[in-house]
């Protein structure tokens, strides 16, 4: 065993900073990737909030209801006898632009539709996974406001989804409603603004409207079924 | 012998002995000597010789139970915060909070953290890692982790003297003493 | 240690663990040259062979599974669990013995327990490896399991449920194996260091260097590191305790008669520690073999270990004993149709005798110093003990699914061909790591041995050592 | 098995289109010598190549997992589209379901239903409540029915001599076929339908039978109108509500028949008792093969079917019924029976009843009258009425005058609607045969089968959910059958084809419905009432020959004299049924009913021969061996199922199986029984030879086991005891039950709504509806046999069955098992990721989306009710399949765990209407899938917390208890124990 023959320092003196340095790295990038992981599920990309959507119409919700003021029950008819709130037929476009803009480039596809009894195939905005079970009526019934959920369609050239939509999104609601509850008769007004005292009118929309706890509201089959 | 042709800074002197005996009653003779700035080497665990080199520590235990505390807090904490106050669900008629239940999982998380504070602290206190160091300058050195034993005397020790340090190693039965470089 | 004036042959005199004549430089240079060795032994590449073709079933089996779905298998309802589940608490109990020689035999201060500790908790790593495939892909969707069962932020603001006891487990097995691996890598530090210095070419010293973190045999690093590895060790011991008794919950908190049972946790561990042995002695006989490790590994090794089985078995026997008089003594109808149903009546009855043939009958030969110190027969009955537990694990989550409260859900259960490919593919998984470990790391505790050396004590006199320089 | 006809198959006989051709390979792998081949190959495979989920591709798997990996990780959605109406229909509220009565024909009758409608689409048939023939119940074909609609294998083409062809093709070749009949009155031209009771059609027929004297309208069906021993020239109508003591005489009232369900309604009127001092009826069975029917009776006798007319005989000598009863002594081994059953009748004079067997001989027939004449039951527990069905009753001797007609070459142009008369024409005339010899052959049905094969010309005829129509319901009530949607295949409806053939053209089913009716109800106001209501009241229906009188005022024809019929036979007996849940094979290619489990025997996917115990050990065979049954020359081959109490020398086989043209579920599904099947005994025939072949054939059956084991899962006690300690008779057969206070942890308190189930054991008859009924409610997938006998059945409620006393002569019970929503759940304890939790109403939720299929909740259920999708077991690829499935629930996908949740999503719809509404849930709001289809209303679901809701006052009963209630488990859903009201002079136990 020639011990001589070997040299026994085989590092040059900085392997120690880096060596440390390595040890250090790993550990932040761990911390970084476990970051990037959270806010990615929550992030815009995934969650494609804010994301305008390609429709074979530009229908703009801005100008129908902010500008004209339409209500939101002369499209969406089943909003409050339904789970689901209804798109609109081609004839309720037709109500009006047989008249209106009657021969409008952008207005071709309504009226080919009308013609050709060939239904628009719109693409879901707001959409959710289908394990999910929501139902517009009771949240209209209970005085959750259109906009609450559904952001400024009023102020919306085109149609965006305004919110995550994500399961923490919708039991931040179910756990204290009154954080979002508004009367009955400003569930379809746009302009409507939560007053500064929204939790002492919360709760006691709360109470009138007989909105179950907590409790109730958080059990997995109220939505998952 | 391993000089390079400029003289580098002298890290100390290191003698070379042949078994465990002569190496720990070469380090309690360098301890009698006064010397402070010291270390042994040698290829396996030699009981007393740190001792014998005068040194103690006791933190590691602490260290190790501070960890297991904080494991078991966590570890508790966590099934608490997320079974009673984040989401509670009566899940089978069982109280919200179940602690009998809780327990093993508890348990495991106090060992887990104790555990790994033992190992952070151990390479903490012995600076690890450290692959570069002057006593690896020594070529003979290579064979303090198979059959030879060594003992080191650092030249910033305040009784240190290259000539007066080097006769007395050469005085405890050493094969050989030779100089460190930094 | 020297013999403290005994008269001759009494058993109190202390065995010398290693056989005479053994030096520093010879236990170094025997050690090390089984890494570098330029010509690796045939039976090396021989086993690796096997493994490695079985490793290419597992990959392909478990590609199928999560393609298809768990249906390839035999499982069925009554019958959840069946093979997956019986393979997993038998790997995790094999993985048991390793923390417990290098553990509780070193609060013991059990010197015998230095030659062979190394290779035993390379066992336990690789033992829980192999178990841990089955937990995450026997659930239906494995692709969600493996980070659902985890405690994280997410955004559907669900936390697992803490009152499972497979959560429990989540726990158990992921902090045994973290713990395992660091008390596994601290052992093998110094010697990585003593590869280091051995090592030829210069790119192997190099990777030794950054495995062993720059350890150069400090006095003061010896007095933490004997510390540490003392702290590790009584960590360990309870742990390992631990994860075989929550393994046990899995069965013990469910209401099936034939697991509704208070006995579960210590006669889980028992069989775990007996499992393990067998394993342990089933690796090492052909290891010493082939690498010539008889001076290092002796017949006294071998017998401890024997003998160590054969306590263990003795008391997973009353386990049985114990679950038959609760069944009878319970006066439940259900306790006493399921011991009826495993013992005679059912159609799975054969399990339960050829598991007492395998665990209890065959290990009694261990009673004979004769036996205990020949080979082969040593070997043989650490192949029946490894079958026998694996039965035993059958018996118990099988038979008692399949007939159950209702007589109309009684059903029949038949693993299939993937079911056996996949166990046979983890064998081979266990043995390729194994062995490819063998070849690159110390299998043997370095270090530790050389405080075997007679003169490695203080106290002894003799100079010079048996190695040449 | 040999590759090359695989590969003939695949190189494809040339009408494979593309679409086709992977349909075809499906069919291959279906196919019995594929599928022996595999078994044979891949012993443990077999199943992944043969059961539907197993022939997805690897591809297609990929997609699906990546797919449910999307579902869990933090992945984007995949785009969907929204499509709305171009004009809306205005009574339609997008996402709600509209219900429309119907009515199912089978076999010439009316099943009065309701059918859900989502957006456009029939989903699931419910009874009609208003309907007498129905009050809301339906049986297994009502419910199973609305998958037929939509059989991807329905034929969707017209065929004329091997090439497509269109409409306006047909009618110009039928107008030149008539044409020539016109010419010689119609002397060539034959009509072949199936038992037909709507008036419109018979309006039709009899128009063209007018016009054309000479032109004869046949009537098949292999089921209804086929008689042995000859026709009645009257009709029984029972009432079970005033009847104390029934007797059958090998007649299943509860489990087959146009009035199962009005009758399992009436019998279990009188088996729900409220108090232990009510009085139950008490019912005597006599009869060849135990059907459910038996297995309710109080006492219950196995005689071969040709000796029930001694039985029958007996009894009316018993009763002293005027003149010598032949045969009267001979009814050997019944003794006791006859002589209680007799006494019992005379202790209960006009409030008892005898039932005849539809399926004997017409002497028995008028018997059974005679007996109830002198009883004075007439009119009071049985009405005596003209046939419902329009004339010729007895559809054998019409179809052996057809065949001898075909036979002698007087048939140039044969019409066939529906039926399949190739398949089941008694074996002795030889149909196929006799076929050929038919000028030109037109077959009007659903299938392109082995008829429409051997015919010129093949039109795809309407489903009866996309057809306008009406017939009669047994008892003569005429029921209006509305379309719920367009035909999807372009079927035509009969109606339309003979309107063709009478030269009125161009009009639609509707129209010709309509107008029919339009004299006879006067304004649209009655019409529009008569469609919603589903029915007309006491309608005369007009041009029907030989009128029936409706129920209230009964056409009395006397009956001939009682003539005895043939002798019985020494040897082997063969008794022919039709299927439980495949009929006479009409519904072989419907998966949900190749899946339901039979009655008694639980087996699924098959057809058996049904042996007594005595006479299994006589053959020395035992379960899934296959024997030999060699009758007047014919043989055919079946595998063996013992079934304990089953005549001795008797076989029971069911029709319907081993078709090979009907589709990819039907094909090479068991064994084809017709060939044994003959015109002069299409029911029952003696002395026939069987022989042990040795071979075996797997069976796969949902139960292997059906002895209680001693543990009471069906609590049975006598009149006597319940009458006399209530409570003490029915706990003492259980287990203690540990106090709710015995516990270290505070019970949680439901407040609110507090759901709850309560199932009437003494009333449930295990007919299987429920099962159907929650298959269709809730997605639930077929699975195929494979994956049934490796015990993965899929049934969220199943019908367990245990068998009791001795071999020979078993009393049997049943049980409705579903979820029992316990509320110490153990499920829902060890469920790592908390997929199953509670409700604050305290249900058992499952959380598909959140489960990762570990299974430890099955293993830790003791009622072993929650389902495992082990393989992609849902149906992704067939589009057509996918219309039916209910949109308001998940469509469970592969690797998770699913069960019964009382159908939470009625829950939420009745709770979000009430709160809408702004009121509370009341009483009756919601009706599970499976009450709702019960005939005898022996499933209640409510509120515990309404003292006053039925289910509350039900669990009141001292008879109420919970199934293993001593594990703790709190179940919500309970038990109401069976009270046998045996005959003293009987009654041994």
């Amino acid at each position: 065993m020639g011990a001589d023959s070997a040299m026994s320092q085989i590092f040059p003196k900085s392997a120690n900073a880096t060596a440390r340095m390595s040890l250090a790295g790993v550990l932040t990038l761990v911390l970084f990737l476990g970051w990037v992981v959270f806010t990615l599920m929550r992030s815009s990309w995934a969650t494609k909030q804010n994301e305008f959507v390609e429709q074979p119409i530009q229908f703009s919700h801005a100008h129908h209801v902010g500008g004209i003021g339409l209500d939101c029950r002369y499209c969406h008819t089943s909003v409050e006898k339904s789970s689901f709130a209804g798109i609109p037929p081609t004839k309720t476009c037709m109500n009006c632009h047989s008249q209106l803009w009657t021969n409008a480039q952008i207005l071709e596809p309504v009226r080919a539709s009308f013609r050709n009894d060939q239904p628009l195939n719109w693409t879901r905005v707001n959409d959710l996974p289908d394990f999910v079970y929501f139902n517009h009526q009771i949240h209209v019934k209970q005085g959750v406001g259109c906009a609450t959920c559904h952001g400024p369609v009023d102020k919306m050239p085109l149609m965006y989804q305004a919110k995550p939509l994500l399961m923490e999104w919708c039991l931040d609601c179910h756990r204290a409603p009154e954080k979002y509850l508004r009367p009955r008769s400003e569930v379809f007004n746009m302009a409507y603004v939560a007053p500064d005292n929204q939790l002492e009118l919360g709760t006691q929309l709360k109470a009138e409207y007989k909105i179950a706890d907590p409790k109730h509201m958080t059990s997995c089959s109220v939505c998952h079924r | 012998m391993s000089h390079g042709p400029e003289t580098p800074e002298r890290y100390g002197l290191m003698a070379e002995f042949e078994s465990p005996q002569t190496l720990l009653a070469a380090a309690h003779a360098v301890a009698r000597a006064g010397y402070t700035k010291t270390d042994a080497f040698s290829p396996m665990p030699i009981h007393g010789l740190a001792e014998a080199l005068g040194f103690e520590e006791h933190i590691l235990p602490k260290v190790v139970l501070g960890g297991g505390i904080m494991g078991l807090i966590g570890g508790y904490g966590l099934e608490y915060w997320t079974q009673v106050i984040a989401f509670p669900q009566n899940i089978g008629g069982r109280p919200y909070h179940a602690w009998v239940a809780f327990i093993p999982p508890a348990y495991e998380t106090t060992i887990l953290l104790a555990a790994l504070s033992c190992f952070g602290c151990l390479l903490f206190l012995c600076g690890f890692p450290r692959p570069y160091h002057p006593v690896f300058n020594v070529p003979r050195f290579s064979m303090a982790t198979s059959d030879r034993f060594f003992l080191v005397i650092e030249a910033d020790d305040p009784k240190f003297s290259l000539d007066g340090t080097k006769t007395f190693l050469q005085g405890l039965t050493a094969m050989e003493v030779v100089s460190v470089d930094e | 240690m020297a013999q403290q004036g005994f008269p001759e042959g009494d058993f109190r005199a202390p065995v010398p663990v290693l056989t005479p004549g053994q030096g520093y430089t010879s236990i170094t240079d025997k050690l090390t040259s089984i890494v570098f060795t330029s010509h690796t032994p045939m039976a090396w590449f021989g086993f690796v062979a096997v493994g490695f073709t079985l490793v290419m079933g597992l990959m392909v089996s478990l590609t199928y599974v999560v393609l298809k779905g768990i249906g390839v298998w035999g499982n069925n309802i009554p019958v959840g669990w069946a093979f997956p589940i019986i393979n997993f608490v038998w790997w995790i109990g094999i993985g048991h013995a390793g923390t417990l020689i290098s553990a509780i035999l070193l609060l013991f201060k059990q010197d015998w327990r230095m030659s062979i500790s190394r290779s035993a908790e390379a066992m336990t790593i690789f033992a829980v490896i192999c178990a841990a495939i089955f937990p995450i892909f026997h659930t239906g969707r494995p692709w969600l399991a493996i980070y659902w069962l985890l405690p994280y932020p997410n955004t559907m603001t669900i936390w697992p449920n803490f009152r499972s006891p497979l959560i429990w487990d989540v726990f158990a097995v992921s902090t045994y194996a973290t713990v395992s691996i660091v008390f596994w890598f601290t052992g093998m530090i110094p010697d990585l260091a003593t590869f280091r210095d051995r090592a030829g070419h210069p790119v192997m010293k190099k990777i030794y260097g950054v495995l062993s973190l720059g350890w150069r045999g400090s006095a003061r690093h010896w007095y933490r590191y004997e510390n540490a590895s003392l702290l590790l060790a009584g960590l360990s011991a309870p742990l390992v305790l631990s994860v075989h008794t929550v393994v046990s919950f899995d069965f013990a908190v469910a209401i099936l008669p034939g697991w509704h049972a208070t006995i579960f946790p210590p006669y889980f561990v028992a069989g775990a520690v007996y499992a393990g042995f067998a394993m342990v002695l089933t690796l090492l006989i052909p290891l010493r073999k082939i690498y010539g490790l008889e001076n290092i590994i002796t017949m006294h090794h071998i017998e401890n270990m024997a003998k160590v089985m054969l306590v263990t078995g003795l008391i997973v026997v009353y386990g049985y004993g114990c679950e038959a008089f609760f069944g009878w003594y319970s006066g439940s109808g259900y306790e006493r149709f399921m011991l009826m149903n495993r013992m005679w009546k059912g159609p799975m009855a054969w399990s339960y005798w050829a598991l007492l043939v395998c665990n209890f009958i065959v290990p009694q030969l261990m009673w004979s110093k004769r036996f205990r110190r020949r080979l082969p027969v040593v070997f043989l009955v650490c192949m029946f003990v490894n079958v026998g537990m694996w039965l035993e694990r059958f018996v118990i989550i099988v038979t008692s699914l399949h007939r159950d409260f209702l007589p109309s859900s009684w059903q029949m259960y038949h693993p299939t061909i993937w079911d056996i490919m996949t166990f046979v593919g983890t064998i081979g998984l266990f043995l390729t790591l194994m062995f490819l470990f063998v070849r690159v790391m110390p299998m043997i505790a370095i270090f530790e041995v050389k405080t075997l050396v007679p003169e490695s004590s203080p106290k002894a006199t003799a100079v010079g050592d048996g190695g040449a320089h | 098995m040999d590759f090359e006809s695989i590969r003939k198959r695949l190189a494809g006989d040339g009408n494979l289109t593309g679409k086709a051709y992977w349909r075809s390979l499906e069919e291959l792998a279906d196919s019995k010598e594929f599928g022996d081949y595999m078994h044979r190959e891949f012993p443990s495979q077999a199943s992944e190549f043969s059961d539907p989920a197993g022939r997805r591709t690897f591809l297609k798997l990929m997609g699906a997992s990546l797919a449910l990996a999307g579902v869990g990780a933090c992945t984007r959605q995949p785009v969907e589209k929204l499509v709305p109406y171009v004009r809306q229909p205005e009574e339609l509220i997008p996402g709600r379901p509209l219900f429309y009565a119907t009515a199912m024909p089978l076999g010439g009758y009316a099943y009065p239903l309701l059918a859900e409608n989502h957006m456009g689409r029939p989903t699931k048939l419910e009874g009609n409540p208003e309907h007498p023939a129905s009050l809301g119940g339906t049986d297994v074909f009502g419910q199973a029915s609305v998958l037929n609609l939509y059989d991807p294998d329905r034929s969707r083409v017209i065929k004329g001599h091997g090439e497509i062809k269109t409409w306006s093709g047909f009618i110009a070749a039928m107008q030149g076929a008539m044409s020539a009949q016109r010419a010689v009155n119609g002397a060539g031209l034959r009509i072949l339908t199936e038992p037909v009771s709507s008036p419109s059609i018979v309006a039709q027929i009899t128009e063209l039978t007018q016009s054309l004297p000479d032109a004869k309208w046949h009537q098949w069906d292999p089921v209804f109108g086929t008689v042995q021993g000859g026709a009645t020239s009257f009709a029984p109508i029972y009432d079970f509500k005033a009847a104390d003591v029934v007797v059958s005489l090998d007649e299943d009232f509860l489990g087959h028949g146009a009035g199962q369900v009005r009758y399992s309604k009436d019998f279990g009127s009188r088996r729900r008792i409220g108090t232990p001092n009510d009085e139950q009826n008490r019912l005597y069975v006599a009869e060849a093969i135990p059907t459910i029917t038996g297995a309710k009776a109080e006492h219950r006798i196995a005689v071969r079917a040709q000796d029930i007319h001694a039985v029958a005989a007996a009894i009316a000598g018993a009763v002293g019924v005027s003149g010598s009863m032949a045969g009267a002594e001979a009814a050997a081994g019944a003794e006791e029976f006859v002589k209680a059953a007799a006494a019992d009748l005379l202790a209960h004079r006009g409030r008892s009843l005898v039932v005849a067997g539809e399926r004997q001989p017409a002497a028995v027939k008028e018997l059974a009258r005679a007996i109830n004449d002198a009883l004075g039951n007439s009119g009071t527990t049985v009405k005596y009425v003209a046939p419902v069905v329009a004339s010729p009753a007895d559809g054998v001797a019409s179809i052996t005058s057809l065949v001898s007609d075909m036979n002698a070459g007087k048939v140039d142009l044969l019409v066939i609607f529906d039926g399949n008369p190739v398949y089941t024409a008694p074996a002795d005339l030889n149909f196929a045969e006799a076929l050929g010899k038919v000028g030109l052959r037109v077959h009007v049905g659903m299938h392109f089968d082995d008829t429409a094969e051997l015919s010129h010309w093949h039109v795809p005829a309407a489903h009866y959910l996309e057809s306008w129509g009406d017939a009669k319901s047994f008892d003569g009530t005429v029921t209006l059958i509305q379309p719920l949607i367009a035909p999807i295949y372009d079927g035509k409806q009969t109606i339309e084809v003979l309107a063709a053939m009478n030269g009125n053209l161009g009009k639609t089913g509707s129209d010709l419905v309509k107008e029919f009716w339009a004299e006879s109800l006067g304004t649209e106001a009655a019409w529009r009432k008569a469609l919603h209501d589903g029915f007309i009241p006491n309608a005369n229906a007009p041009a029907a020959p030989a009128a029936p009188a409706a129920p209230n005022e009964p056409a009395n024809p006397a009956p001939a004299a009682p003539a005895a019929p043939a002798a019985p036979v020494d040897g082997y007996e063969v008794v022919f049924r039709p299927d439980p849940t495949v009929l006479d094979g009409r519904f072989g290619n419907n998966g949900w009913m190749q899946e339901l489990p039979k009655p008694l025997s639980k087996l699924t996917w098959n057809s058996v021969a049904y042996i007594g115990v005595a006479t299994a050990e006589k053959l020395g065979v035992q379960n899934e061996d296959v024997i030999e049954i060699a009758s007047n020359g014919r043989r055919v081959r079946v595998p063996v199922w013992i079934m304990p109490g089953t005549a001795t020398n008797t076989i029971g086989l069911h029709l319907g199986y081993g078709q090979t043209k009907l589709g990819r579920v039907a094909n090479g599904v068991g064994m084809n029984v017709y060939p044994l099947r003959t015109s002069m005994a299409p029911w029952f025939v003696g002395g026939a030879t069987v022989t042990k072949t040795g071979e075996t054939y797997m069976l796969a059956s949902t139960q292997t086991h059906f002895n209680m084991e001693g543990r009471n899962p069906v609590r049975v006690v006598t009149a006597e005891e319940y009458k006399h300690e209530p409570k003490e008779s029915v706990e003492k057969l259980g287990p203690e039950v540990p106090p709710r206070d015995m516990t270290l942890y505070q019970n949680f308190e439901y407040t609110g709504n507090k759901w709850g189930m309560a199932i009437d054991l003494n009333a449930c008859t295990g007919c299987g509806v429920c099962v159907v009924a929650c298959v269709a409610e809730n997605n639930i997938p077929v699975i195929g046999k494979e994956q049934i006998k490796k015990s993965r059945e899929m049934h969220w409620i199943r019908v367990d069955t245990y068998f009791e006393g001795s071999l020979d002569a078993p009393s049997m019970v049943h049980q409705p098992v579903t979820c029992q929503q316990c509320e110490n759940a153990p499920c829902e304890q060890v469920c790592p990721v908390g997929a199953t939790v509670h409700s604050d109403e305290g249900l058992n939720d499952m959380v598909y989306n959140r489960c990762v299929g570990t299974r430890y909740c099955s293993n830790n259920c003791p009622y072993k009710v929650r389902r495992f999708n082990f393989l992609l077991y849902s149906d992704f690829a067939t589009e057509e399949i996918k219309a039916q499935r209910n949109p308001d629930v998940t469509v469970r996908s592969r690797g998770v765990m699913e069960k019964c949740t009382y159908c939470v999503q009625r829950i939420s719809h009745a709770r979000i209407d009430a709160k809408t509404e702004g009121r509370d849930i009341r009483d009756g709001d919601i009706v599970t899938a499976c009450q709702q289809a019960c005939p005898s209303d022996a499933i209640m679901f409510g509120n515990l917390n309404d003292p006053d809701s039925k289910v509350s006052k039900l669990k009141e009963q001292e008879r109420n208890y919970g199934l293993l209630e001593d594990l703790n488990t709190r179940p919500r859903t309970s038990y109401l124990a069976v009270v046998r009201n045996a005959n003293p002079a009987l009654d041994k136990a």
